[in-house]
């Protein structure tokens, strides 16, 4: 926790990529939690996935007044300049999600562990109950170097246990249900042999479920793998769908949380390292109910069990593993 | 009743502006910024700063300068929604060059030269083939996208050299104060504004877009004006992307997504119809700015996206609907 | 000597109400598309795959049939895409909570029945450009989904007549697709053999005439408004049964999608001019074309890319081929 | 057809010919529009040009401005020959258009309209804004036409507007002046100014053609006439070589015996409309008359006298502040036109391209619109009796089209018009109001339309007309009332009208 001593920011701004998904929903929500409890007044700007809104908003911010910034950048190349004129006012800025060059420090999960964890736990799965047989169907993202690295993460953590693990289609389902849904039903129109479907969100896992479902298939000896835990969604799934049996979690609200201590230290000048980890884990079966409780529609974080979840010190891969 | 010729003539200029400018929608609509800047300045403390006040400029920049070029474009008769593609595509000749030769000049005429292409391309198939304008700039704006993404692989590409010039034209501010882009957009601004007004080629866009079979009869070849507009909007959404890239220091693949939709709602606020032959750049910029002021005060006042959605689109049809409701009194 | 009307139609043209020879372009581009796709993959004509594409233009279709009549009377909507994402969570939520599907349906419907009535009544009597008055609407619908739900709305209800309305099949056709070829089938004949549609067309061609001809033009438009919202909102309920949840997020440029297929179809923009039957192709097209590109494992940017060709080229086509047929 | 070779006007003019067309062809899809057509134009004369609607007259004036290629011919301007491939061309050669049709910018003041095809620029090549209001306020003072040159163009009434046409033409230098039809919305006196002008032309050795449907006008005008009769020549003489019956039979191939058919002793039957205290926002004021069934009660005024208000009015296309107006005894709900139609009331308007055609849609469609019921069961059309409903109009009236098929655009104004009257026919009402319903129409259309309205009346209608036509208003209608500044300012009976009173009381 941070210390009472410190100096505490009076506001953080929070320039968010796209407030209306729930992944950030729920980050914003650990965001407030935390500067609450600390004192701190967190407001919070919306790019809805426009950089140059996203630049408008952080200019905004500084002309307001803000202690700190927190950006979760629409695109990691588009903020650079930003980075810079933030530099040369000398306002303190805390990245979320995507490292950006010239950068202080940045709180992020690492993707590419996150992928490849779930899918060693699917290949296990897989051994035991799919008879040792993996053809996957990617319902991916391009778009964004996180959920790429998502993908690869998957596929090669899968093939630690099958290594004959095959991505027999990699689509680009837009994170959006409904086009997950749509190029997922012509795949496995084309692909009858799809066994595993890998989601890099819940939209994108549930889009390729719900083609299935359409198709008019059978759910026995389909595993479907999303990652995210955004919301309820998953848990919804989880309960009722047979094949829906594992979920990478990401814990948005404890990167939130983990966000705004980030923010505190750079207020004070303090060394922070230059990735801040939260950390993720593969939830399986009923394993959500560890962390997370559900009454009526909204879902309470239980943040001893979340707490308790290691994350790496250094991340597997990352985007500059892409290039 | 109409005036008596005599009367007229003798004075030409006075009563006849005033009449004019009575009648005009940009007086409602400068009134309509006033009171949108007012409500904010009262209810906000840090709106009606220099530093917002500036920041909004430059911010409005981009949707000004490619508005210019849609505005032309309506007026001319017709539409071009693809500039939200254009200005994220001329990015890639941008910064690719720029990167390849360190030049900023290099770098800009391979984006001009992109822009000037699209412009062709949009100009030649709605002006000289006659295909339907919406169709053949929805078309490019699919096209573009997706060869941005094909070509980028839907990575960005960052400016790896870093120009201070580049840099400056974006990010600087003229005496400190004033964004270069805001400085860019009015020059642009007036330099159209008296081009449409006091240019004869000007006028004939006015007249290609309020009547086009007359205008042939005039002897205008309403096809090559037509034209002439399309390479204008591109060519000013090509500024304006540079001015974006600058500010976004890279080429973003997804940067522009829904401009066109920003820019032809400003527009439209304007008064500049979609039927064409009618609206001028005051109008358009007045429209730009309300928008984009209620959008920062908005922010200001720290309210909540979905509600600055609902706000501003109860704003555009309230607009319209009483620019419409004047107008029929009238 | 024939003098076949609706829409003009050359003497001789015999190939009646299937088709017209305005549609000879789009149909050649259709025939030539699944051919060449099925040549390269013959996945592209299995049966499933055949149902996947249908159940994909049926939603199109569904909203399409409105769209059409709304240009024809010189109107548009854009407001579809996010009233299609509204629809679907107004739908669940009130299944959730009233355990009725009747009462989740009408409210599905009069939540979009009233959105197309607000854009109809901002048109016809604020007299609102309808393009830019749907923009505006379109943006209070994407804000207001958020107020009204941050979160998907799950399928808490998990009644089966719900699930089968996106997922369900009738003598191997899926029910979305039934659903579609019926309302298609009413909105063809609506248009076509009724004085209704005779004077949308009339109404798009020249208001004033039409008000001077006694017809309520204004009342014919929101007319229009209100059955695309209606639409809007049978297609939102089968798209929150297909992913079994009311999600604020879907429908994102699905107006660019209908609209494409509208005008691709034939439909002017300008009002009086325009079929179903292109509309119907141009669903078909557009939607052939995603799922060849899949099929096909093309790299799925091309869905952008490949669409844009084709409207464009399918238009300048259509275009010589009347200006050839006028001379 | 006699187009009889000795009759040709080769070996006339002594002068070179200002403008010398010789085998003009032209086909549009379905239609012969001209075919070996020759026109010759001697410099400082008026040729009036002639025929039937459909005839071809717009049709060679547009070739001869470059707005449509022909097929076949050749064209000789100042001796030389040329090609005129777009209006520029013509333009450049010096040959000025008052189109049929209105071709102004609507939204820009008259002054700028005028000077359109050529703006005078200053230093920089900017335009000359100062010396356009200067020269455009000049020329209407010579001209003597009282039009405000500042005023936005598309405010004015279409009177004006054609003021403004012909105004423009004379801005620039011309050789040779063409004027399709000038006169279809000019009261006399303005007909009188222009007909000033051009004889000032004309002894400025500026050749002029004249296109119009008004016989009197070209017989005091004219130095030749051609006639031209389904895209053929048909004569070329000297007017003097030509009476009202010669002529009429040139351009119809038959005599008419009379123009106005008035089948006297019409059976004046019950009031079937009557408007009492008629104000609106605009101009009518205080407007109260009465229309009995079977009977033409005509509607004489100058130029904004607000005879189309007050048709607009009572039809329930416009709003009104207050009044009643009652068709049949029943009140007509205002600004409702679906009302008046039940009712009975409908308006054949003065703009026929704004207000009257569906101009891509067939000419079936646009005859049926206010019928359609008629034709439907159960709301479906029934496209059969509809079909043979429109074909049995065309027939009657002689509509001129290749099938009911044609976009509606593509035939000449007489034909639509003829459309759009059987419009309302097909639909069957108490009161019609037609406002200018001859305007540039022919004549031999004209005796039709006219034998039909005083059809019409014998049938039991009550025909409203608007017209500022005097021998078309005293040859038709039974009952007069006249308006100035939008009041009712004198009634007359028939018998009791004369052209004195009438003016005097239009002059208010
Ligand atoms: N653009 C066109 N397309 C097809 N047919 C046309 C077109 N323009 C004219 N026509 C046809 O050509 C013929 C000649 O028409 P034109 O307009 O020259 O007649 P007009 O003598 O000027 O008649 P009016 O006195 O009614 O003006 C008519 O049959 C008309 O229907
Ligand atoms: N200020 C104006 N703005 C627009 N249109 C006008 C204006 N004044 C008149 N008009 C139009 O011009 C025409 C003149 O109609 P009005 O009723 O005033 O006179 P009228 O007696 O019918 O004379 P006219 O012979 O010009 O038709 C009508 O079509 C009217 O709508
Ligand atoms: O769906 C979300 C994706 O869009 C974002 O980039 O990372 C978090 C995800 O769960
Ligand atoms: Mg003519
Ligand atoms: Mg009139």
């Amino acid at each position: 926790g941070a210390a009472a001593a410190e100096n505490m920011p009076k506001k953080i701004g929070y320039v968010v990529n796209y407030a209306t998904h729930e992944w950030y929903q729920n980050v914003i929500k650990g965001m407030k939690d935390r500067a609450a409890q600390l004192g701190i007044e967190l407001e919070v700007k919306d790019a809805n996935l426009d950089v140059a809104k996203q630049v408008a908003g952080a200019e905004d911010f500084m002309a307001q007044g803000v202690d700190v910034l927190i950006i979760t950048p629409v695109n990691e190349e588009g903020v650079v300049p930003l980075l810079r004129r933030a530099k040369a006012e000398n306002m303190p800025l805390v990245l979320e999600g995507n490292p950006v060059k010239g950068m202080t420090t940045m709180v992020a999960i690492c993707d590419y562990d996150t992928g490849y964890h779930a899918g060693v736990a699917a290949g296990q799965y897989a051994k035991e109950h799919l008879g040792g047989v993996a053809k996957v169907m990617n319902v991916g993202l391009p778009l964004l170097s996180a959920t790429v690295l998502r993908s690869n993460g998957f596929m090669d953590g899968i093939k630690t246990e099958i290594p004959e693990a095959t991505l027999v289609h990699d689509l680009d389902g837009g994170g959006n249900p409904d086009r997950a849904l749509e190029v997922s039903s012509a795949a496995l129109a084309q692909n009858a042999d799809v066994n595993i479907i890998y989601g890099i969100n819940d939209n994108s896992s549930l889009g390729g479920l719900q083609a299935w479902k359409a198709a008019g298939k059978s759910q026995d000896g389909l595993l479907v793998v999303g990652t995210g835990g955004e919301g309820l969604a998953f848990i919804n799934a989880m309960e009722t769908e047979p094949s829906y049996k594992i979920e990478a979690a990401m814990f948005p609200e404890k990167v939130g949380f983990t966000a705004v201590d980030a923010a505190v230290k750079v207020f004070n000048g303090e060394a922070v390292p230059e990735h801040i980890v939260s950390p993720t884990t593969p939830m399986i079966g009923a394993d959500w109910k560890k962390y997370y409780s559900v009454e009526g529609t909204t879902r309470s974080i239980n943040w001893d069990a979340v707490n308790g979840v290691k994350p790496a010190d250094k991340c597997m891969k990352t985007a500059a593993d892409l290039k | 009743m109409p005036q008596s010729v005599s009367s007229l003539a003798a004075a030409p200029a006075g009563p006849s502006l005033l009449r004019r400018l009575a009648r005009r929608n940009e007086i409602a609509l400068l009134l309509s910024l006033l009171a949108v800047i007012a409500f904010f300045a009262l209810a906000s403390d840090t709106f009606l700063t220099t530093r917002n006040l500036t920041n909004v400029l430059g911010q409005a920049a981009l949707p000004l300068v490619a508005g210019i070029g849609v505005a032309i474009v309506f007026i001319s008769g017709e539409v071009d929604v693809s500039i939200g593609s254009l200005v994220a595509a001329i990015a890639i000749p941008l910064i690719t060059i720029m990167n390849a030769t360190e030049s900023f000049a290099l770098g800009v005429a391979g984006a001009l030269a992109l822009g000037l292409a699209v412009g062709v391309v949009n100009g030649y198939l709605a002006a000289y083939l006659g295909i339907n304008s919406l169709i053949v700039t929805l078309g490019t704006l699919f096209i573009l996208r997706g060869g941005v993404y094909l070509y980028t692989g839907q990575r960005a590409i960052p400016d790896d050299v870093m120009l201070e010039s580049f840099f400056q034209l974006g990010n600087g501010r003229l005496f400190g104060v004033v964004p270069h882009p805001a400085v860019i957009a009015v020059i642009l601004l007036i330099a159209f504004a008296y081009f449409l007004r006091h240019r004869p080629f000007g006028r004939q866009l006015y007249a290609v877009g309020g009547n086009p079979e007359v205008a042939r009869l005039a002897g205008y070849n309403v096809r090559r004006v037509k034209f002439v507009a399309f390479v204008i909007s591109a060519l000013l959404a090509t500024i304006a992307g540079i001015l974006l890239a600058s500010r976004l220091g890279s080429a973003v693949h997804v940067a522009g997504l829904g401009f066109e939709f920003q820019v032809v709602a400003a527009v439209v606020l304007g008064g500049v119809s979609l039927s064409g032959g009618v609206g001028s750049l005051a109008g358009m910029a007045l429209g730009v700015l309300i928008l984009q002021f209620v959008s920062n005060g908005l922010g200001m006042l720290n309210i909540a996206t979905e509600w600055q959605l609902v706000i501003t689109g109860g704003i555009i049809i309230a607009a319209v609907a009483f620019d419409e409701l004047k107008r029929r009194r009238a | 000597m024939s003098t076949e009307t609706l829409p003009a139609r050359k003497p001789g043209a015999g190939m009646s109400l299937v088709s017209d020879r305005s549609q000879i372009v789009l149909l050649g581009i259709l025939a030539l598309l699944c051919i060449a796709i099925s040549l390269a993959a013959p996945q592209f004509y299995t049966g499933a795959n055949v149902i996947a594409i249908l159940r994909q233009c049926a939603l199109v279709l569904i909203v399409a049939t409105g769209m059409t009549m709304l240009l024809v009377a010189a109107e548009v909507d854009l407001s579809v895409g996010a009233s299609l994402a509204f629809t679907g969570c107004v739908g669940m939520d009130v299944t959730n909570r009233t355990g009725s599907l009747v009462l989740g349906t009408l409210a599905a419907l009069a939540f979009a029945g009233g959105v197309g009535l607000f854009n109809g009544l901002v048109v016809t009597r604020l007299k609102v450009n309808s393009l830019i008055a749907t923009i505006a609407t379109m943006m209070m619908l994407q804000g207001g989904v958020y107020l009204y739900t941050r979160e998907a709305v799950q399928n808490l209800h998990q009644i089966r007549a719900f699930t089968e309305l996106g997922a369900g099949y009738v003598g191997g056709l899926p029910i979305p697709v039934l659903i579609a070829a019926l309302i298609f089938i009413a909105g063809f004949v609506a248009l076509r053999f009724t004085t209704f549609g005779r004077y949308l067309y009339a109404v798009g061609a020249n208001g004033k005439a039409a008000r001077l001809s006694g017809l309520r033009a204004e009342r014919l438009k929101l007319v229009a408004f209100l059955a695309t919202g209606l639409l809007v909102g049978v297609a939102g309920l089968i798209l929150a049964s297909l992913m079994n949840a009311g999600q604020p997020t879907a429908g994102r440029g699905f107006e660019l999608t209908v609209i494409a297929a509208v005008i691709l179809g034939g439909t002017s923009l300008s009002g009086g001019r325009g079929t179903l039957v292109g509309t119907l192709l141009g669903v078909l097209v557009l939607k052939v074309i995603d799922n060849g590109i899949i099929i096909l494992r093309w790299n799925q940017d091309l869905q952008m890319v490949v669409p844009g060709v084709v409207i464009i080229l399918a238009t300048w086509l259509d275009l010589v081929r009347r200006r050839r047929d006028a001379r | 057809m006699p187009a009889d070779p000795a009759l040709r006007p080769a070996a006339e003019a002594a002068a070179a010919p200002a403008l010398e067309m010789r085998g003009i062809g032209k086909r549009f899809p379905g239609v012969i529009a001209l075919e070996d057509v020759d026109l010759v134009l001697a410099p400082g004369k008026v040729h009036a040009l002639m025929g039937e609607n459909g005839a071809g007259k717009s049709t060679l004036i547009k070739i001869m401005a470059g707005v449509y290629g022909k097929d076949a011919g050749s064209i000789r301007i100042g001796g030389r020959e040329t090609e005129l491939r777009t209006p520029r061309d013509a333009l450049a050669q010096g040959l000025k258009v008052v189109f049929q049709e209105i071709a102004l910018i609507g939204e820009f003041t008259v002054a700028e309209n005028i000077f359109l095809e050529q703006y005078p620029v200053g230093r920089a090549g900017s335009i000359d804004w100062k010396r356009i209001r200067g020269e455009a306020a000049a020329l209407f003072a010579r001209i003597g036409f009282d039009v405000d040159p500042a005023a936005k163009t598309g405010d004015l009434p279409i009177s004006q507007q054609q003021m403004v046409e012909i105004a423009r033409a004379l801005a620039h230098e011309a050789r040779i002046v063409v004027m399709d039809e000038p006169t279809s919305s000019l009261t006399p006196s303005e007909v009188a100014l222009l007909f000033a002008v051009i004889r000032r032309l004309t002894a400025l050795g500026i050749a002029v053609v004249y296109v119009s449907h008004k016989l009197d006008e070209v017989f005091e005008i004219a130095d030749e006439v051609t006639v031209l009769r389904d895209g053929r020549h048909i004569s070329t003489k000297p007017i003097g070589a030509h009476d009202h019956d010669s002529l009429i039979h040139d351009m119809i191939g038959r005599r008419i015996e009379n123009l106005f058919p008035r089948s006297r002793g019409h059976h004046k039957g019950e009031v079937v409309l009557s408007v009492s205290n008629l104000s609106t926002d605009a101009k009518l004021k205080d407007v109260a008359f009465e229309a009995r069934a079977g009977e033409v009660l005509g509607f004489f005024g100058l130029m904004g006298a607000g005879r189309t208000e007050l048709a607009k009015a009572i039809v329930g296309f416009d709003p009104i502040r207050t009044g009643t107006i009652a068709i049949g005894g029943r009140p007509l709900k205002p600004h409702d036109t679906r009302t008046g139609v039940s009712l009975g009331i409908g308006l054949l308007s003065e703009d026929r391209k704004g207000e009257g055609l569906m101009l891509e849609l067939p000419v079936q469609q646009n005859m049926s619109l206010a019928a359609l019921e008629n034709f439907s069961r159960a709301g479906f059309v029934e496209e059969g009796r509809e079909r043979s409903a429109v074909q049995s109009f065309v027939d009657r009236f002689r509509v001129k089209t290749p099938s009911l098929a044609q976009p509606i655009k593509n035939l000449s104004g007489g034909n639509q018009q003829k459309v759009l009257i059987a419009r309302w026919l097909m639909r069957g009402l108490k009161v019609i109001v037609v406002d200018e319903p001859t305007r540039g129409i022919d004549v031999g259309a004209k005796s039709e339309i006219f034998a039909l309205l005083d059809r019409l009346a014998g049938e039991g209608l009550a025909v409203v007309m608007m017209t500022s036509e005097m021998p078309e208003l005293l040859g038709l209608s039974d009952r007069i009332l006249v308006m100035a500044g939008g009041r009712i300012t004198a009634g007359f009976e028939r018998d009791a009208a004369t052209q004195e009173k009438i003016l005097n009381a239009a002059i208010g």
